[in-house]
């Protein structure tokens, strides 16, 4: 801490209004322009997550429009070109614009909150990647409205999705829309490792970094170096369709299967970075819930950083059924055991957390312990997909699709369920009714369990997936009946937490700042948290910065000398959080916006012609070269704070 | 980039339901029924030669399906086109015992009927009658994708390159031939 | 249709060996699962009531807690060995499945097509190989390899009671090696994705005693049934002379298009459509006017003939035993 | 510092939780800007690093992937001639010169050296991207060809589409050097427009190995 002594320590007297400078500072600007040029953190976490969880909604409808065709044999709600692409629809909106998306979503809004920091590190490009997403997934629910929803499987297997067999342009949008997801995704991947490594509140050494912060930067480290592939992969199926090229034409030295490794290079990394966001926010309410830190800090960390390498180590255990070499399919295996080991241990952690704590049951923790029962089963019969000869009976039917809603529903969307409950005071200011809250629980626990276990057994059985219809003897009837019926309970038990979130929204019991008595840094500013976040950033002297006395003996405990006018905070080292230099953040801006929208055009565009990329690339430079340009004014005032390195 | 593509962009970008957009994708799975006068049947077996029809199907104008823009149906058109074997004398478009359909030239004309009444009722020197041995839908999704060969198709429709040996470019990046009647005169023969 | 299609009925070496490993994982998994979750109930049911206002104990921070760690040391330590094991059997049964004897085995090529099987039984006389569709017979007791390819999209040839299932990919050739123990018809049906009607593209093996087989397979190697009667006379001039011909073949006719199945036997078949309606000259009649309402998506044209003519020529393939 | 109002003591509540209160760090000595890895700009441009490096890295794994599944390669076609590929390689490695240049003017706060390395920089993205004209010209083979075409013209594409973003920003960032409005913070932008611009050079190294020797191997 050899900076921070030097630094010098004053003491005079509170400056007054200093918060309403502040606010004034960095708050959003009014109006309509002021709304699209917002940058704050919070906003954009805001939108990002009713974004997403609107998409979350949109693909639950398609999925209970699939259950009502499946409902009974040689059913004809939808026919099959229909059904084909609602099922693709809602796997690409699960996985592209719900499950990745919603994790970032949170990310942005609570990271900077939990390391004592003012903003993200770069909130226009924050800003920038929000409306991509956005743009991106009215793109393909246009598409679909249209009759030109993508129809070959959110996999998009080639030949299927190629130029061949996939004519029109319904694959073309799907590839598309891979690339804005991408961007978005990679961009605030970008963002939460800077602001992680940079933006964290002295003090906050590695070892004192929440387990929930820990989680994200895993993640997007695993984007960085996963969704290039399928980046990638959909370029060259966007080009073998636009363009002619051959990468997935056999017949002119292409393969079929190198589609394959490409998207799952991508497509298994993926479950964990929605699975290990999950495990962040289990951490987080287990150790609120059990009133004591997680047990194991060291070994969940060391947990979460091994899954995250072991998750690149098993794409082709989705291909056994091809000819893929023997051993290397054994290795597959042997991976697809081993990363059951770090998963396994976080759980047997979580339990000791609950066993040597005192359990506060509340809405939050209800949906934690779904999570067990749930994903524990997920995990199992993760295990027998990951052996190949199981594999080659159960691939692609109704056990693999109940495998991996165990898996996604219970590792993922559960937690998050339980993060939504836990963070709404913290976002809204006001508690979610509690009675609601256990409704919507137990209606969702009871309603995924039957709609998805019995899909294990349909599986077993020889229903594939991706089947329209069946016939009435093949005796799946009462089973797809049955799971149906769980289906529409879930449906029962979302739209309970939609009525639950909009009458807490206006009507619910004013939450303090720390309403669960929580430890990590978000708890210590105001519900909502001020646009500034916090008035004096914390200095933290701890683990558990809200629950323990400063372990820095005579440290500082919180940061002055910030200007209140500018968008100043402080920037720390990236191992051990010491002072670094003041950063100055970019003020609000509707180039993001704007840039946002132009590249949307160029992307469309560009599904039709080529062309569009020179001259769509020419339309995106403007805006962008205007987002970066600065202004004078602001420069006036930056060249009053500057002090050179 | 083509008119029909910018529409496109709008509609899907300002989610305004464009017809146009929609056709273009739209899969008529269920052909129209049809009843009708039944046709008198020759008896004997007919083999190939040219203007003889071959027995059997009966014909019905609510069967005229032609859509030159829909991207399924070219699609099938284009699969018919290997299946029938046009390629025997067409080539992949390039022409070789008969006419090359890539260029601009038609001997008998161009139109969505003219076309339909080549195929139907064969031409003299070499093109057989297809009546009776085709359907009338996949005649009409033939005469679309032969259309598309020279380019009267939208680029966004036209079906794009093969999973299979590339003879020449694919017919969503062909050049629009402006098409003009040449015939009727022999059709012309390359060595 | 009424073949059974199940992965826990095996009537085969290979898939009795999967359904062995099955059991055997789902026993581990359970003996994971149980005190797992009991653990949890356990500590949740004895582990003292707290509120929000309960001040967190974070005295545990600072003193290590031996006993709990050393509790879930081994608990990892313990789901490590299973997992071995685990591992290990899978391994075990991966080579056996590659172990299956095949001296004397039967070659069959199955072909996909969107949404049909093409079946050659091969034989290196070349005047003994010949072709069907949709339904395979295979002699019981004797393996059977089983050539993979595909005409257009990727395919998956599954029958969960005789074998897990193997892609069938466009530019490349897989094999896939069987043997019925069990006489019996067995369902399977394309297991990946291939598009409008992948829901409908089924199959059938029936396993025959190695005298039915023979007998059968002689009956295949015949050439189609000379028609007899005027109408049936008149519907195979309809077939060879009109539509039918251009897609369809018929061994012993003019018609020898590979673009759809074999119809050299037709009438002996269980199914139309691959597994989509039962073969009677009802359905038959139906397929022929109207394939869309029946299997919206097939290839199959409609096809608007006159009463006579539709009579005749189901008349005509029915004779086709 | 007068005219800017700064938060110079403790305020109320707000102090994180119970944490026994010590006394306040002050900041406002601190540098408001910091160079290389103390900056977050350098982080930011790392991670967009890091992303285009893995594509690139997926686009070779593709190429010995296809190579891998060829019966012969380059797939009946001549290899690129080696010529303009050399040339433009020699180029970008010159380049390498100017724009460390300019990255130690930025740091020193030169703005004189730090125009003028800029422009040599321009001059040089100028250079490269005629001769990609040229490097395109010479692969022998279309991309609508076979699958080698594909690959080998995405592959440069990919590289192309960074030489020219690498000049866009360049240019855009040399005007402001001579416009303004300028403060001690573009320093750092300059600095790291260097570091990207020594990626797309090193980057370049192993593609041209693959695109232009792979193929006579």
């Amino acid at each position: 801490m050899t900076r921070r002594s030097q630094a010098s320590v004053k003491r005079t007297a509170p400056a007054a209004g200093a918060a309403a400078l502040l606010e004034q500072t960095w708050r959003d600007p009014p109006g309509l322009v002021g709304w699209l040029s917002a940058i704050n953190h919070k906003s954009i976490g805001r939108r990002f997550i009713v974004s997403a969880f609107g998409f979350f909604v949109a693909g639950g409808l398609l999925a209970a429009t699939m259950r009502l065709q499946l409902a009974r044999p040689d059913n004809h709600l939808v026919g099959p070109d229909l059904y084909n692409q609602i099922f693709t629809l809602h796997g690409t909106t699960m996985m592209f614009l719900f499950a990745v998306p919603v994790m970032q979503a949170m990310a942005v809004y609570l990271v900077p909150l939990m390391i004592g920091a003012r903003s993200t590190a770069f909130p226009r490009m924050t800003a920038y990647a929000f409306w991509m997403y956005l743009f991106g997934g009215l793109m393909i629910f246009a598409a679909f409205l249209l009759g030109m929803g993508p129809d070959a499987g959110w996999f998009s297997y080639v030949p299927l999705a190629g130029p061949d067999y996939g004519p029109g342009k319904r694959n073309d949008f799907w590839a598309q829309l891979i690339t804005f997801t991408e961007v978005s995704g990679l961009l605030i991947s970008i963002d939460i490792i800077t602001t992680v490594l940079r933006l964290r509140a002295p003090g906050m050494t590695f070892a004192r970094i929440p387990l929930f912060v820990w989680a994200m930067l895993v993640t997007a480290f695993m984007i960085i170096f996963a969704m290039p592939a399928v980046m990638l992969g959909s370029t060259m199926l966007i080009m073998d369709r636009l363009v002619s090229t051959h990468f997935f034409n056999y017949a002119e030295g292409g393969d079929v299967l190198l589609w394959q490794h490409l998207f799952w290079f991508f497509g298994h990394p993926e479950v964990y970075f929605i699975f290990i966001p999950g495990l962040g926010f289990m951490s987080a309410i287990i150790a609120t819930f059990a009133r004591r830190p997680v047990f194991g800090y060291p070994a969940m960390v060391m947990s979460i950083m091994a899954t995250s390498f072991l998750a690149f180590g098993l794409w082709v255990h989705h291909m056994f059924a091809t000819n893929v070499p023997e051993l290397g399919k054994a290795f597959f295996t042997a991976m697809s055991m081993m990363i059951a080991v770090p998963t396994a241990t976080q759980i047997f952690c979580w339990i000791a957390t609950l066993a040597t704590g005192r359990v506060n049951f509340r809405t939050p923790l209800l949906f934690v312990l779904g999570f067990f029962f749930i994903l524990v089963i997920g995990g199992l019969t993760g295990l027998m997909l990951g052996s190949v000869p199981i594999d080659l009976q159960v691939h692609d039917t109704y056990f693999v699709v109940a495998h991996l809603h165990y898996v996604l529903i219970g590792g993922a969307v559960f937690p998050l369920f339980g993060a939504w409950y836990y963070w709404f005071p913290k976002i809204t200011g006001r508690m979610m009714d509690e009675r609601l809250g256990k409704w919507n629980f137990w209606l969702f626990f009871a309603g995924f369990n039957v709609a998805f276990y019995p899909m294990h057994h349909l599986g077993l059985a020889g229903m594939p997936r991706r089947v329209y219809t069946y016939p009435a003897d093949m005796g799946w009837g009462p089973l797809n009946l049955l799971s149906t019926v769980g289906a529409v309970t879930i449906a029962v038990s979302v739209l309970l937490f939609i009525v639950n979130a909009v009458r807490s929204r206006r009507h619910g019991a004013i939450a303090t700042d720390n309403p669960w008595g929580a430890s990590s840094l978000e708890w210590a500013a105001a519900s909502p948290p001020a646009a500034y976040n916090f008035l004096a950033p914390p200095v933290v002297g701890g683990r558990e910065p809200l629950w323990e006395a400063s372990k820095d003996v005579g440290a500082p405990t919180y940061v002055t000398g910030l200007a209140l006018d500018v968008r100043e905070a402080l920037a720390t080292t990236p191992l051990d959080a010491r002072p670094d230099h003041r950063y100055i953040f970019p003020q609000p801006s509707i180039w993001p916006f704007v840039s946002a929208v132009a590249t949307t055009i160029m992307f469309i565009a560009s599904i039709f012609s080529p062309w569009a990329i020179v001259w769509g690339s020419l339309l995106v430079a403007v805006p962008v070269t205007a987002w970066f340009w600065p202004k004078r004014a602001e420069t006036e005032k930056h060249l009053a704070l500057e002090k050179r390195p | 980039m083509s008119a029909r593509g910018l529409t496109c962009i709008v509609a899907a970008s300002m989610l305004a339901l464009l017809p146009a957009a929609c056709d273009r994708e739209l899969r008529k799975l269920s052909k129209p029924q049809s009843g009708g006068p039944v046709p008198a049947i020759g008896d004997k077996p007919v083999g190939m030669q040219p203007g003889q029809p071959g027995p059997g199907l009966q014909e019905t104008s609510s069967a005229r399906t032609y859509d030159g823009q829909n991207a399924y149906e070219l699609n099938q058109g284009k699969r018919l086109f290997r299946w029938y074997n046009c390629g025997g004398c067409h080539a992949q478009g390039g022409g070789g015992m008969g006419p090359p359909l890539m260029d601009d030239k038609w001997i008998y004309g161009h139109e969505p009927d003219q076309i339909y009444d080549t195929i139907m009722n064969g031409r003299p020197n070499g093109m057989p009658a297809f009546r009776g041995r085709i359907p009338q839908e996949e005649v009409w999704q033939l005469v679309g994708y032969v259309r598309s060969m020279s380019g009267q198709a939208s680029p966004a429709a036209a079906p794009g390159r093969s999973d299979g040996i590339s003879a020449s470019p694919a017919e969503a990046r062909r050049t629009r031939e402006n098409p003009r009647t040449t015939g009727p005169e022999p059709p012309v023969k390359t060595p | 249709m009424n073949a059974i299609q199940n992965a826990l009925q095996s009537a085969g070496p290979q898939a009795a060996q999967i359904e062995q490993l099955w059991w055997l994982t789902l026993a581990v998994c359970a003996i994971a699962f149980v005190p797992t979750l009991g653990a949890l109930l356990w500590s949740l049911w004895r582990a003292p009531r707290a509120t929000e206002a309960t001040p967190a104990d974070t005295a545990i921070v600072s003193q290590p807690e031996r006993r709990t760690r050393s509790v879930v040391v081994s608990a990892v330590v313990i789901s490590g060995i299973g997992l071995a094991f685990l591992l290990l059997a899978s391994v075990r049964t991966d080579h056996a499945l590659a172990q299956l004897p095949l001296e004397d085995a039967l070659n069959i090529q199955v072909t996909g097509h969107r949404w049909w099987w093409d079946i050659q039984y091969d034989d290196p006389d070349p005047s003994k190989i010949f072709s069907t569709a949709n339904e395979i017979y295979i002699p019981v007791g004797r393996p059977v390899v089983i050539t993979l390819l595909s005409d257009d999209v990727i395919h998956s040839l599954w029958v969960p009671n005789l074998h897990g299932k193997k892609d069938l990919i466009p530019g490349q050739t897989a094999t896939m090696q069987i043997r019925a123990d069990k006489a019996g018809t067995y369902r399977g049906q394309c297991a990946e994705f291939c598009g409008l009607q992948h829901a409908f593209m089924a199959f059938t093996v029936t396993a025959l005693p190695a005298a039915d087989f023979d007998a059968w397979r002689a009956a295949q190697l015949e050439p189609a049934a000379q028609p007899t009667d005027e109408k049936a006379k008149r519907g195979e001039q309809l077939f060879t002379s009109g539509s039918c011909m251009m897609c369809h073949a018929i061994q012993g006719t003019t018609a020898n298009a590979r673009m759809a199945p074999n119809l050299t036997h037709v009438a002996s078949r269980r199914t139309l459509a691959a597994g989509t309606v039962a073969n009677t000259p009802q359905n038959l009649a139906a397929w022929i006017t109207d394939p869309q309402k029946i299997k919206p998506g097939v290839n199959m044209p409609a096809h608007h003939l006159p009463g006579g003519d539709l009579d005749a020529l189901v008349t005509y393939l029915g004779t086709l035993k | 510092m007068t005219t800017n109002k700064r938060l110079s003591s403790s305020p109320a509540g707000r102090i994180p939780g119970n944490v026994t209160p010590g006394g306040a760090l002050d900041v406002s000595g601190l540098p408001s800007y910091a160079f290389g890895p103390r900056s977050l700009m350098w982080w930011g441009t790392l991670g967009v690093i890091a992303i285009e490096a893995t594509v690139f890295a997926m686009m070779v794994a593709t190429y010995f992937y296809l190579r891998s599944q060829a019966p012969g390669w380059p797939l009946g076609v001549q290899p690129p001639l080696l010529v303009w590929g050399t040339v433009n390689t020699l180029i970008l490695l010159a380049s390498v010169v100017p724009n460390h240049f300019t990255k130690h003017a930025a740091e020193s706060h030169d703005l004189a050296g730090v125009r003028l390395g800029m422009c040599l920089c321009i001059l040089f993205a100028l250079a490269f991207l005629v001769v990609r004209i040229f490097e395109f010209r010479s692969l022998n083979v279309a991309w609508d060809a076979n699958a080698y075409g594909s690959a080998v013209w995405t592959l440069l594409g990919l590289h192309t589409v960074h030489l020219v973003t690498d000049f866009a920003d360049s240019l855009v960032l040399a005007v402001l050097m001579f416009t303004g409005p300028l403060e001690g913070r573009r320093f750092v932008d300059v600095a790291e427009n260097a570091m990207y611009w020594d990626f797309v050079v090193f980057a370049w190294l192993p593609i041209y190995a693959v695109i232009y020797w792979a193929p006579r191997f």
